[in-house]
């Protein structure tokens, strides 16, 4: 099992989204998140002051999934979040050891869906 | 301070009343002055119509994405500015000054202007450059989150200096309008009907907001960021109103029809809220409270016009249909694909010609209307002299403000890249933002 | 605008004086008409009142959680709107119309009512509904963060149409209450003993909130979502009540009373927000802002009783009790688990019962009561009265205010089902949020 | 109620005439009382004032952190209620006491005090306090974000109910500046000029806060946590200034005046808005909403002095000074590394400084100044009384104020820990969030 | 060494942090998140459109932990989060590869508590 | 490859992120968090009841690097934050077993950076 890590431009969640929807990945948690890489910050002016605002507003997306759906997800990410440009973010695969299903106390490769 | 004034009310004053030459004859020892009383009223109401600004900025702000709220803050605050400028110079000249039919000549930045009313040029210039500044700001709502803020600029100074002058000398200026026997109390054409209708053309040359309709037609929720600013705002909105109908009565007299105009408006305010509540409870499953306030304004809108000419149950009446119009109206509006963020159009265009009309149904000659409504017997006369008023008034409104957008839009721009639109405005046109450190989603 | 005034002012008025009939006597030329100067100061602080309303849902608002705010406000909104329907058809004649000490009977939807004073109907009519409204809405801030909609709704319709009225008549209709020389200048028990007794019985009905006490009998600190948001609420109603307290004089006269109200209810008001802070600063530890902004409400309270009869020492006396009180209630009805959100109990019932007392202990014959209070050696008789009163209309709401509960409770249900109050009653309620798109813990 | 007024206004009112022993003769019967008039102004224009605080508390909260807002607000209000206090038991006596050219000393707690004008003293004393809260207010704003909250209180009893008395008796008291003819008509030195050098004063004790400067000397961005709240807070300033300038006349005359003042109020603020908007855009590039305001409060202050002297024009001309001074001022203050928050500073003390040395360039002797100002051939006469004025008013407060914190700093200490600082003001002082449940970042 | 992330619904926070002192866990980190999976959404009703918000408030807590204190900590979050409904949640387990406390510079084992 | 997770004092960020910058290190991710720890929380008083937080706020920073990075970035974030007092924070590092950039499709390696 794998733990899909992704961090993506904030408008582009509704197409990521439906993109995971439509490679039936249904289950996900997102959270609210700063970014720092490539993408150059905006100025920010206030009271007579300018600084460069470098943590730039990005949303990230947890997946839990089995292998064989691994590829599919990650696809599907891509799809839905690519705009080409600097700052559409990445995706990180780590190796998931185990998963429960609070509910009902599932183990493993169930528990994930 | 005072002995300031000792002095002033010593010398000072007489010197005024030299200068100023006011009719008012003095008052003997101990007594009031008239004058002075219907001053007073005219700036406290003055007063409460500026502050309707801040109603329209929460309320506008309120029903608005957090990422876009600075900007339509500084719309809201720089339009009133604008307008006190722009109706200084031009507007109130141009309204209120000698002139034809059509529009004033004389007063250019108030010299040699000559008030309105029984009270001081000065405190009838403060309560109509007021009256001025709320017309300018209703477009702000129809046009939010997608608008340049320079375009904005321009669009509020030509609104108030040129374009609402010019209708409000039709119709209380003792232009053509007035001389018919339009009968317009308090601004539901001039203010309202004009306001809405402009940021009707607006909204539409604008385009949608990113995402607001689907490709299938249907539309998204884009839910307003701060229930609490916008019930704030249209409290605030309510509270102003109070100036707004009861002081264009611009004296005081015996209190009759002061105290009528009040009773008047907020019943007819109630009653729009409880019926826009019901409506789309019924419509929608759920009470929704921003269409309970939009109601509100429906309903104070509506009985702008008629509220020194009507009794309290038809205000009550005026404020239903009010009520339930403005909910139909928001409904068709997204049918027809047009976006208009806080339902600035539902409201004060939609209500805003109700309103007129209604003067025609409701209205008495024995309160001071030139002919009887509908309903006592005074027939269409009245009825038609409102439909042609309110529908002038549109129609020079739609193709004024048509050419006005359409020049900015060539010379300026009247929209926002998307890509400004998706960091949202405040990022973009102010490189700041409204709520800094608070975690917000920006995903839509 | 003002052409259509000049023919009203010419034709109109003189028709409206010849309808309405009033006694004034028309002043000579130049000086302005009694009438009509208290007419406008009626309405000024009529509006003052009507802004209050925001005040209240702004505190409400303030001291509650994110999850809830939609729901207060859409509370808040439409009570008013019901107590300004209501009280047209129904409440008006009750309290003010011709009938026996209990009650009146004419007057129905205002035809026919007569004016409570000076003013003319309308204007005295829209001062009275903005009360019935205040009262109305103090009981949302108790019953907060689980009462159903629509049963709120009944509830505010109930209270503003028949049980308000009653009571009012009793004390400022020429019922049995005033007619034993009960003084109440501005509404301690009328107004606020009433609104926050059925708070209270409203509140011990529907239970604490969930996990606002532990098993073992401790409270929980359930914070208030926007301190802001309170704060700016609290200096709204103090804003307001400068209209409650000095507008129920319902006449300018030489300016002396209005003064005198006007200082003393400044007075309680800060010195209750001292002590209430000093109070709590020294039993918590902490200078607590919600306690000092209830203790200034509390201080505002009291002082709406006997604003008229007592002089401004005595204002900050009772204020400092006030402020007192205050956090002596909060503490207590802990203990006694009962859950008052926003602390309507102690600020409003518990203070409007002391507010009355004080009246025979501060009060003056020389200012227009009945008898000299208690520390003026007028002994027991006014403070015996006010005991009485307030004590009879705290019995008359505990039961009926028990009755509508309970029967609402049965055919409906007063309170919202767990899972709801856990999501939160805006979504669960109005398909809303009142933040949207800001990230919000909802763990408690 | 009306009951009880009515045996009031038979019975109480006589009486109350016959101990308040007022100057003014009866007027015929139907006609109005110029005295009960001139009251029911100064009374209304006192709530306006009083509103202020509330917006002097969501500018300084909206422009400051989050987690420093709760620890602001409730210095805001508890300095109006110790204001209240301080000016009831010392302060007015000292202020309009009878006494030498430098204080008065007759009236404590207002018993045997006279009213400073025409109005009965308990509403002369309202509006006199509400002015005194104001000026104790615009210090917590410049010390926001690090100054210990008992150090606060102890600053702000010391200020209404000593300091600005005294200035105030110079001034409004028959004082040795009044007698030299020195002209400030509501407040620009009296209130403005003092309370912002009573800010420098303290910001510079204080120091900045951490993190605003770095090592090389240049300034961070510390954004205001909340604009709508500031833009609030900025419409309810402007409100309650309508009660502050025109209010100033005591008196509404036959409402030349009064009308004067308050078209001079607007002018002047929409002005400063406009002017440091324009500035602030050229010089950093963005239109920032937060200057635009701070330029509307710069020419309210401004005018502050001047409004009753000049025409329509100089206010405009006044005002756009003002606007570009404030933007200047901020910049500078950050240059020479003073850190005022909210721009108390730049927009009190410097432009309470350029409004009262207006008053002797475009006041105008017909209007009721001692001499015509430069433009109107008078020469330098009332220019160099005002600046003589101004100038030992910043000279006294500097010293007095100077004294006053460095003892409150030995004795209690200004300045909150580090760690508490970096936590923040609301848990540290007041153990509670403003923003319960919200998910804020305090990384700054 | 395991992170242990567990995605729980918000008011059941408290009884969670409960269990977990019970079975003497006393460190954690919590954040705030958006979830969906099978639990369905709410309707939300806003001047008159109609749309499914199917991403709800959920709670997500990070614990680190040594080998011995993996299953205690997992039946800790099940009895503080279970309430047997959809929506209850799921816990991820992953492996730590080292862990640092800064204070100290301690790592590994000793770090975690 | 590595994903390293700190938990640091949130007024500690601009430190660390000027530690990272130095330690060339100018990508990550940053979140909001509460935190639970040794650190004692402190005394909340509204209303007349007095309970204790040990919820405090801390920042969550995620880092994805190389091996030859792992060393100077856990440097860099202990540099930055460690005030020595309770409460400083934790780094946790993990295996990263992939890592995409969205924009460009690289995977692995050249993706981090
Ligand atoms: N090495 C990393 N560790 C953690 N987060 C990263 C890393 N690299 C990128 N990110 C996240 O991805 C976002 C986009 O990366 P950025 O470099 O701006 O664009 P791109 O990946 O297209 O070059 C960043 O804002 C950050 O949130
Ligand atoms: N595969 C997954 N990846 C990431 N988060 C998940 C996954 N499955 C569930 N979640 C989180 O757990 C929450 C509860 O899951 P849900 O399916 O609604 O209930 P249950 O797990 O009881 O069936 C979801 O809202 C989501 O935040
Ligand atoms: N085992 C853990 N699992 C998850 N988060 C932890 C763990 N230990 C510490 N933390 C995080 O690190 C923060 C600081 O830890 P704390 O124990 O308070 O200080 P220190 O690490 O200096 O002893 C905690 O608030 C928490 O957010």
């Amino acid at each position: 099992m794998k733990l899909i890590i992704a961090m993506i431009q904030p408008h582009k969640l509704p197409d990521v989204k439906k993109a995971l929807f439509d490679a039936d990945v249904h289950k996900m948690t997102v959270t609210n998140a700063l970014g720092c890489g490539q993408q150059k910050g905006f100025m920010e002016t206030y009271r007579g002051v300018i600084t460069e605002v470098n943590l730039l507003k990005k949303t990230r997306i947890e997946i839990a999934v089995n292998e064989d759906f691994l590829e599919p997800t990650i696809e599907a990410i891509i799809k839905g979040a690519r705009s080409g440009n600097i700052g559409d973010g990445k995706i990180f695969v780590l190796d998931l050891a185990d998963c429960v299903r609070i509910r009902t106390g599932e183990k493993g490769r169930e528990a994930i869906g | 301070m005072f002995r300031r004034i000792r002095n002033i009310l010593g010398g000072g004053v007489l010197v005024l009343l030299g200068l100023a030459g006011t009719a008012a004859c003095e008052p003997q020892a101990g007594a009031a002055s008239q004058t002075g009383v219907d001053t007073l009223w005219v700036l406290m109401t003055a007063f409460l119509v500026f502050f309707m600004q801040a109603g329209f900025g929460m309320v506008e702000a309120g029903f608005i994405r957090a990422k876009n709220v600075c900007n339509i803050l500084t719309k809201n605050f720089l339009d009133f500015c604008m307008a006190s400028l722009g109706f200084f110079i031009f507007g109130y000249a141009l309204m209120f000054g000698d002139g034809n039919g059509f529009m004033g000549f004389t007063g250019w930045f108030l010299s040699g202007a000559k008030s309105g009313s029984g009270v001081p040029l000065y405190a009838f210039w403060l309560f109509q450059a007021a009256f001025c500044g709320a017309a300018a700001t209703i477009v702000a709502g129809g046009m939010a989150e997608r608008m340049k803020f320079p375009a904005y600029l321009i669009y509020s100074f030509l609104i108030s200096a040129f374009i609402y002058p010019i209708v409000g000398h039709w119709i209380w200026g003792g232009g053509w309008l007035s001389k018919m026997g339009f009968a317009d109390f308090a601004g539901s054409t001039v203010v309202h009907a004009l306001g809405g209708v402009a940021a009707l053309v607006g909204t539409m040359m604008l385009k949608p907001r990113t995402g607001k309709y689907n490709a299938d037609g249907s539309a998204n929720v884009i839910a307003g960021h701060s229930i609490p600013l916008a019930s704030l705002g249209v409290f605030i909105l309510w509270f102003g109103w109070f100036g707004f109908n009861p002081g264009s009565t611009l004296s005081v007299g015996n209190g009759e029809l002061i105290a009528r105009v009040a009773i008047n408006t907020n019943l007819s305010a109630a009653m729009g809220g409880i019926v826009a509540m019901a409506t789309v409870w019924k419509m929608f499953g759920k009470p929704d409270l921003s269409m309970a306030m939009n109601g509100a304004l429906a309903g104070l809108v509506a009985i702008t016009a008629p509220c020194a000419f009507v009794d309290p149950w038809a205000s009550i009446v005026i404020g239903a249909i009010a009520g339930g119009l403005v909910v139909m109206g928001v409904v068709v509006l997204d049918k027809l694909k047009i976006d208009d963020p806080v339902g600035a159009v539902p409201v004060h265009c939609l209500n805003g010609i109700w309103g007129t009309l209604s003067v025609g149904i409701f209205g008495k000659a024995a309160l001071g209307l030139a002919h009887d409504g509908l309903l006592y017997g005074g027939g269409f006369k009245q009825l038609a002299i409102q439909a042609l008023g309110v529908g002038s008034v549109l129609l020079f409104i739609v193709f004024s403000m048509g050419i006005v957008f359409k020049l900015i839009d060539i010379f300026l721009g009247l929209r926002v890249s998307r890509e400004e639109e998706l960091k949202g405005l405040d990022i973009g046109e102010h490189g700041m933002e409204s709520y800094a450190g608070f975690q917000i989603f920006t995903t839509q």
